[in-house]
């Protein structure tokens, strides 16, 4: 069953065409991973996912609902969270507050209940804290709750970040490059991870370039050149296709890329 | 460890500077005056209320010279065997500090008498706490309405415009036929709010008009916009109703231009520095004043000189002579009263009557709305304020 | 016994006995003190009544204001016309004085709410001078010769309460769903966004309730002067503001307590050096900047340095400013 | 048609006031371009200018170009000293800290010359003889030609030197990014000196233009002239040169549109109120450059 739709999606930024007309389709349940050299618009499609950008032609839909032209903050709300190429975390804030703010499209609380400190608005705090305290223990940085998230290392950072898009239980989670910077132990326990979310139910839409991870956790892969998706299918099925060797091997960048 | 050894040391190099500047500053202040007087009968402390910083520091600082002049004087001689101790206080023209000043004054340096704030704004805020806690406060600068109503502690000694601004305009419409006026307001300056009301009213009643009313700011240095507009008015005469600063550039520009009429203004015009900026561009310019340079009473000269000889050949303004009357008429009052008790002198204050004083012959009336007879219309002729015409004014 | 604590209605009635405690002991305190440190103490209280609403929105939401006497001045004169022209009860005067405004604040900031950073800075700053501008030109004001005859109804007791009641809000603000927002905006506007928080609402709020501070602040301000012109209300008093937060330290509520405490007072402390005050007084701005560059208490957590003060038995106090 | 010709005077009217605004705006927009900062004390090095260009031009030896140049090499100094001490130990601090030491530093030096030289405005001694040229119906002053011709020739002089020298270019690469500059072998520091330096010397100059144009010095004239022209650096498009220009003879314009159309207590209110329009509809500013969202 297709959970997220894309149809001839093309965004352009003056004469440049940094994604055109792809069309994608994200299952609900699965680990989908989009590759590609750099600047062939991963980043940018999931820009465009999250309502960042506005997509020139085409349309997205989560669950037959339309993304398009929904403001940014109602992304999260109707079940799409992300984490960032670079990350993002809210540094001066401790990690459990970082995690917390992740719930909070799940709450209600306004003005007047911070103002009133009803019990009901209590027992919402309650609920956010032990949310907030459970996403943390996924991702294993319990420890760390009263830390500021600058202080953390840069694995812990990213798993930070992804715990922040979890706290809210979405349908699809977003990651950019999640693997980025990170050592090889890191990578193998960040690959467990990613398969313990999917677990849970939620569907996992990644970009990267680690190839081994992608190779190793993705049930189907997207692969976009050019803005162009030139490849779409199990990671068996991309390896033996050839417009992706032809990608692969014309081009050097990508070479090297893979090889990293 | 560096950085905070170079931030140390970019702290000590700012201190050291500030240092060697202030006492390079220091050398022109007049030493303060806690003299240890033979008769060792306690000072009777009277409180300065002013700006001395902040944008109308200019008012603040020329009355404070005023009344370090009558300081001195009178420590020639002493007020009731005592010595007069000036207590400044500089509240950068803030409200909030002008309280705080007021009430530090008055109960912890236990003044008997304020003389400030020259803004009528701050006397109204200084003058309802003064007056709550039995202490004497002069203004020697306030001219707008309900000041002196406050109570019997609040005086001023300003030529109040209601009786000299329509003179002035009965003379310059009717004696030098200028019926086309110009009027320029400063719109940030509530002297020049309400004096300006006063003119327009006048004017239209001795038969005048109004051709074109601008606005300035205090503080404004262009004026250009204002007097290509004014010139193509064509008016007889300019009726400026701020002070001497903007009045003095406002006269520039016109001349530079090719405007040919001459400006009139109220008692805010005098001071040295209009001729001083304004050079040649103000000859010609009216305004009126409590009296007259040319027929100095002997007090008049003798300040005039002392001033000049005090402050580097400076001419003393108009806020400088009130706030050296305003100090001369609380030590009369308490020469008279024989004590230095507020509660006594004030009665005695307010019944002082044809005070010769530097700014004008003072009457204080019913209600202590002073009064200052006669009202001198002034020229600016040769770079100084000339004699036009003297105005009586009645006493009720 | 905790069990108790956690009752809401007994957590009310303990608030409101602190709020009548204040009042009892400073009316006490009101006695006792020789009236000019009362009026500082007096001042101190209105300037960080209006520090503590700039903090909200430049310290905790990061958005830089640099317009805050001109909220300041609408409540002074929305308060003013309130209890003079219209006879309304003091207390009524300073709540509408704060309504006025919160709300020329949500007007002004769906505008201006999408600028950041500088541009943000700049547009408040036009925002005021417009502001100072139309309060010279206005009848009802009564342009530069000001606004006459208010009541000097504002008391040390009433004040201090309002302190407190304010400090407890924004406590309370910045422990709750809306002031973690607030904070995620300030951090990250992008990451905010991405996790669902509405930016625009947050700020809006964020302005919303500092400039009713500010409006608050003013109506205390025009009740203590009794008389109030547009001169009262310029860039420097923004100024002054925004150097009580960010001396104390952005976002920290302590901080901007020690800062209001620290600034009011210093030009009174400074008094001794007369001539020389407001020269000083910008030196010891720029010198607390390079030591302290985020403040007095800017980074330091005061729950743990007052732990770990009373852990170990020293005299020494947690975040002491000079 | 006296309404055309009087048109026409204010208009040389409000770009002789816009020149001024322009050069002061030029420092803020060099600064801020480089190293992301408001320089609020520089109205305050801006009266500097002009109290320096007083001092000088009242020693009689002094013409009016020993002045102006004297009045540029003392702010220049002053300039380089004010970064040094109270900036640059803040340099990688929140920006709001750097702003408010540079608020200490403008109280500071506004406080220090009513010290040093008083409160009262001084005139401005005439270090040339005015003349008018009438054209037509309308006038200009010789005033206003120096003040419009000095302003455009340094703003030529400094866009050149932006553009086509070694520290212009180290200038520019600063401005995109102070660390990639950094590793490519850029002395930070001294860009950063420099830019200071040109900063301050134009605001000095500045100082002196408009002191002789108004013939008023005063200890508090820096504040509101350097809100204008920070609000003009901003309506053009802040870190733009030319943009600081536009920005600059805009509001000058303008505040004396304003005064003909009869609006003349609104005048400083007009100013700001384009401003506000103008970043609410083109935020970047009329120059600037659109900065790209980066996710």
């Amino acid at each position: 069953m297709s959970l997220l739709t894309l149809n001839n999606v093309t965004i352009r930024f003056g004469g440049l065409t940094a994604v055109d007309t792809v069309n994608l389709e994200v299952k609900q349940g699965e680990i989908l991973a989009l590759i590609g050299p750099n600047g062939a618009g991963k980043s940018t499609m999931f820009n465009l996912i999250t309502s960042i950008y506005q997509p020139t032609e085409g349309t997205i839909t989560l669950e037959g609902k339309s993304l398009v032209g929904v403001a940014t903050h109602k992304i999260a709300d109707m079940g799409i969270t992300r984490t960032f190429q670079t990350i993002r975390l809210f540094t001066e804030l401790s990690v459990l507050d970082n995690v917390k703010i992740g719930c909070h499209c799940r709450g209600k609380a306004g003005l007047l209940q911070a103002l009133t400190r009803l019990p009901g608005m209590k027992r919402e705090e309650a609920e956010i804290e032990e949310k907030a305290i459970k996403s943390l223990e996924f991702l294993d940085l319990a420890s760390k709750r009263d830390e500021m998230a600058k202080n953390l290392s840069y694995g812990e950072q990213r798993r930070l970040e992804i715990a922040r898009a979890l706290v809210s239980k979405p349908k699809i989670l977003l990651l950019d490059e999640p693997a980025a910077g990170m050592n090889p132990q890191e990578k193998v326990v960040l690959m467990e991870m990613i398969r313990r979310i999917r677990d849970t139910g939620i569907t996992v839409f990644l970009v990267e370039h680690d190839m081994k991870l992608v190779m190793g956790i993705s049930e189907r892969i997207a692969v976009l050149d050019y803005g162009k998706l030139i490849a779409e299918g199990t990671p068996l099925e991309v390896r033996s296709n050839k417009a992706v060797i032809e990608a692969y091997l014309g081009s050097g960048k990508f070479k090297s890329r893979i090889r990293r | 460890m560096f950085r905070k050894k170079s931030k140390a040391l970019v702290a000590m190099s700012i201190i050291m500077s500030a240092l060697i500047m202030v006492s390079g500053c220091g050398a022109s202040k007049p030493a303060a005056t806690p003299t240890g007087d033979a008769e060792s009968k306690e000072p009777i402390k009277i409180g300065f209320l002013g700006a001395k910083t902040g944008d109308v520091a200019i008012y603040g600082l020329n009355t404070l010279k005023g009344l370090n002049m009558a300081v001195e004087e009178l420590n020639k001689e002493g007020v009731l065997g005592r010595q007069i101790q000036l207590v400044e206080e500089d509240n950068a023209g803030q409200k909030d500090q002008a309280i705080n000043i007021t009430n530090k004054l008055i109960s912890q340096d236990k003044v008997v008498a304020i003389v400030g704030d020259p803004t009528t704004g701050i006397t109204r805020v200084a003058g309802t706490i003064a007056n709550s806690k039995k202490t004497v406060i002069m203004s020697a600068g306030s001219t707008g309405p309900d000041v002196v109503e406050i109570g019997p502690y609040v005086f001023r000694d300003t030529l109040l415009d209601t009786i000299a601004a329509p003179a002035t305009m009965k003379y310059v419409i009717e004696e030098k036929g200028w019926k086309n006026v110009a009027l320029i307001t400063s719109k940030n300056n509530d002297y020049s709010v309400g004096l300006s009301k006063i003119f327009s009213k006048s004017i239209v009643d001795n038969g005048g008009k109004v051709v074109i009313e601008e606005f300035i700011q205090d503080k404004d240095t262009d004026f250009s916009g204002q007097i290509t507009k004014i010139k193509a008015a064509n008016p007889d005469v300019i009726v400026f109703s701020g002070y001497y600063t903007e009045g003095a550039l406002i006269m520039k520009k016109a001349r530079e231009v090719g405007i040919k009429a001459v400006m009139v203004g109220g008692d805010g015009l005098q001071g040295d520095d209009l001729m001083k900026i304004g050079g040649a561009d103000v000859e010609g310019s009216i305004s009126y004043a409590g009296f007259s340079p040319e027929q100095p009473t002997p007090d008049t000269e003798k300040f005039i000189n002392a001033f000049k000889a005090k402050y580097n050949n400076e001419l003393p303004d108009l806020f400088a002579a009130q706030g050296y009357d305003a100090l001369m008429l609380i030590a009369k009052a308490i020469k008279e009263a024989k004590s230095a008790d507020p509660e006594k002198f004030k009665d005695t204050l307010a019944q002082t009557k044809n005070y010769e004083g530097v700014s004008g012959t003072i009457t204080f009336q019913e209600g202590r709305e002073p009064i200052k007879s006669p009202v001198y219309l002034l020229e600016v002729k040769g770079g100084k304020f000339t004699l036009l015409k003297k105005v009586p004014v009645e006493v009720k | 016994m905790k069990k108790l604590l956690n009752n809401w209605i007994v957590q009310v009635l303990l608030f409101l006995s602190v709020l009548a405690l204040t009042a009892l002991s400073t009316s006490i305190i009101q006695d006792i003190i020789p009236p000019y440190l009362l009026m500082i103490g007096l001042f101190i209280g209105i300037n960080l009544i209006m520090a503590l609403g700039l903090n909200l929105i430049t310290g905790v939401t990061g958005q830089l204001s640099l317009g805050h006497a001109a909220f300041m001045s609408i409540g002074a004169y929305a308060s003013a016309i309130a209890t003079v022209n219209y006879d309304l009860p003091f207390l009524i005067g300073v709540l509408i004085g704060g309504l006025a405004a919160g709300l020329i604040g949500i007007i002004i900031g769906f505008p201006t709410l999408r600028l950041t950073g500088d541009y943000l800075a700049i547009a408040t700053l036009g925002f005021a001078e417009i502001v100072r501008v139309q309060f010279t030109n206005m009848k009802i004001t009564n342009g530069a010769i000001g606004f006459l005859g208010i009541e000097g109804s504002t008391t040390f007791p009433i004040v201090m309460t309002i302190v407190v009641l304010t400090i407890c809000c924004m406590v309370w603000i910045e422990n709750s769903r809306n002031g973690r927002a607030m904070l995620a905006i300030r951090e990250d506007e992008i990451a905010s966004s991405a996790v669902g928080i509405n930016t625009t609402l947050y700020k809006i709020q964020a302005f919303a309730i500092g400039s009713f501070c500010a409006g608050v602040g003013g109506a205390l301000f025009a009740h203590t002067t009794t008389f109030i012109q547009p001169t009262d209300f310029g860039f420097l008093k923004s100024v002054d503001i925004l150097s009580i937060v960010v001396l104390g330290g952005l976002g920290s509520i302590p901080g901007t307590i020690i800062g209001a405490i620290v600034l009011t007072s210093a030009p009174e402390i400074l008094r001794p050096l007369a001539n020389y005050r407001m020269i000083v007084y910008g030196l010891l701005l720029v010198v607390i900047m390079i030591f302290r560059p985020y403040g007095l208490l800017g980074g330091v957590n005061l729950r743990q340095a007052v732990r770990r003060a009373l852990m170990i038995p020293k005299k020494k106090q947690a975040g002491r400013g000079e | 048609m006296p309404i055309l010709n009087n048109l026409m005077q204010q208009l040389v009217n409000g770009l002789a006031l816009g020149s001024i605004y322009a050069l002061i705006a030029l420092g803020y927009t060099m600064v801020y371009g480089i190293i992301g900062m408001i320089n609020f004390a520089y109205g305050e090095i801006f009266m500097f200018g002009a109290y320096a260009g007083l001092v000088l031009a009242l020693t009689n030896y002094v013409n009016v170009y020993v002045a102006l140049l004297g009045a540029t090499v003392i702010t220049m100094v002053l300039g380089v000293v004010i970064e040094r001490v109270a900036y640059k130990p803040l340099r990688r601090s929140s920006r709001l800290s750097a702003l408010i030491s540079a608020i200490g530093v403008s109280i500071f030096l506004s406080s220090l010359m009513v010290r040093m030289k008083g409160p009262n405005t001084r005139g401005f001694p005439k270090l040339f003889e005015n003349r008018i040229f009438e054209i037509g119906d309308f006038q200009i002053t010789i005033y206003q030609i120096v003040i419009i011709g000095v302003a455009g020739l340094l703003m030529l002089g400094l866009h050149l030197f932006v553009s086509y020298t070694k520290m212009g270019r180290a200038m520019r690469a600063c401005s995109q990014d102070r660390d990639a500059a950094s590793l490519m072998g850029v002395n930070i520091d001294r860009v950063i000196s420099v830019t200071f330096a040109i900063g301050s010397g134009l605001a000095g100059a500045a100082g002196v233009l408009a002191g002789i144009y108004f013939n008023a010095v005063q200890p508090y004239m820096g504040l509101l002239a350097g809100l204008k022209a920070f609000a003009a650096a901003v309506l053009g498009g802040i870190g733009s040169i030319p943009g600081a220009m536009i920005g600059g003879l805009m509001i000058g314009l303008t505040e004396i549109l304003g005064i003909t159309v009869n609006l003349s207590q609104y005048k400083d209110a007009f100013a700001f109120t384009i401003l506000i329009l103008v970043l609410l509809f083109k935020p970047s500013g009329i120059m600037g450059r659109k900065a790209n969202k980066k996710v």
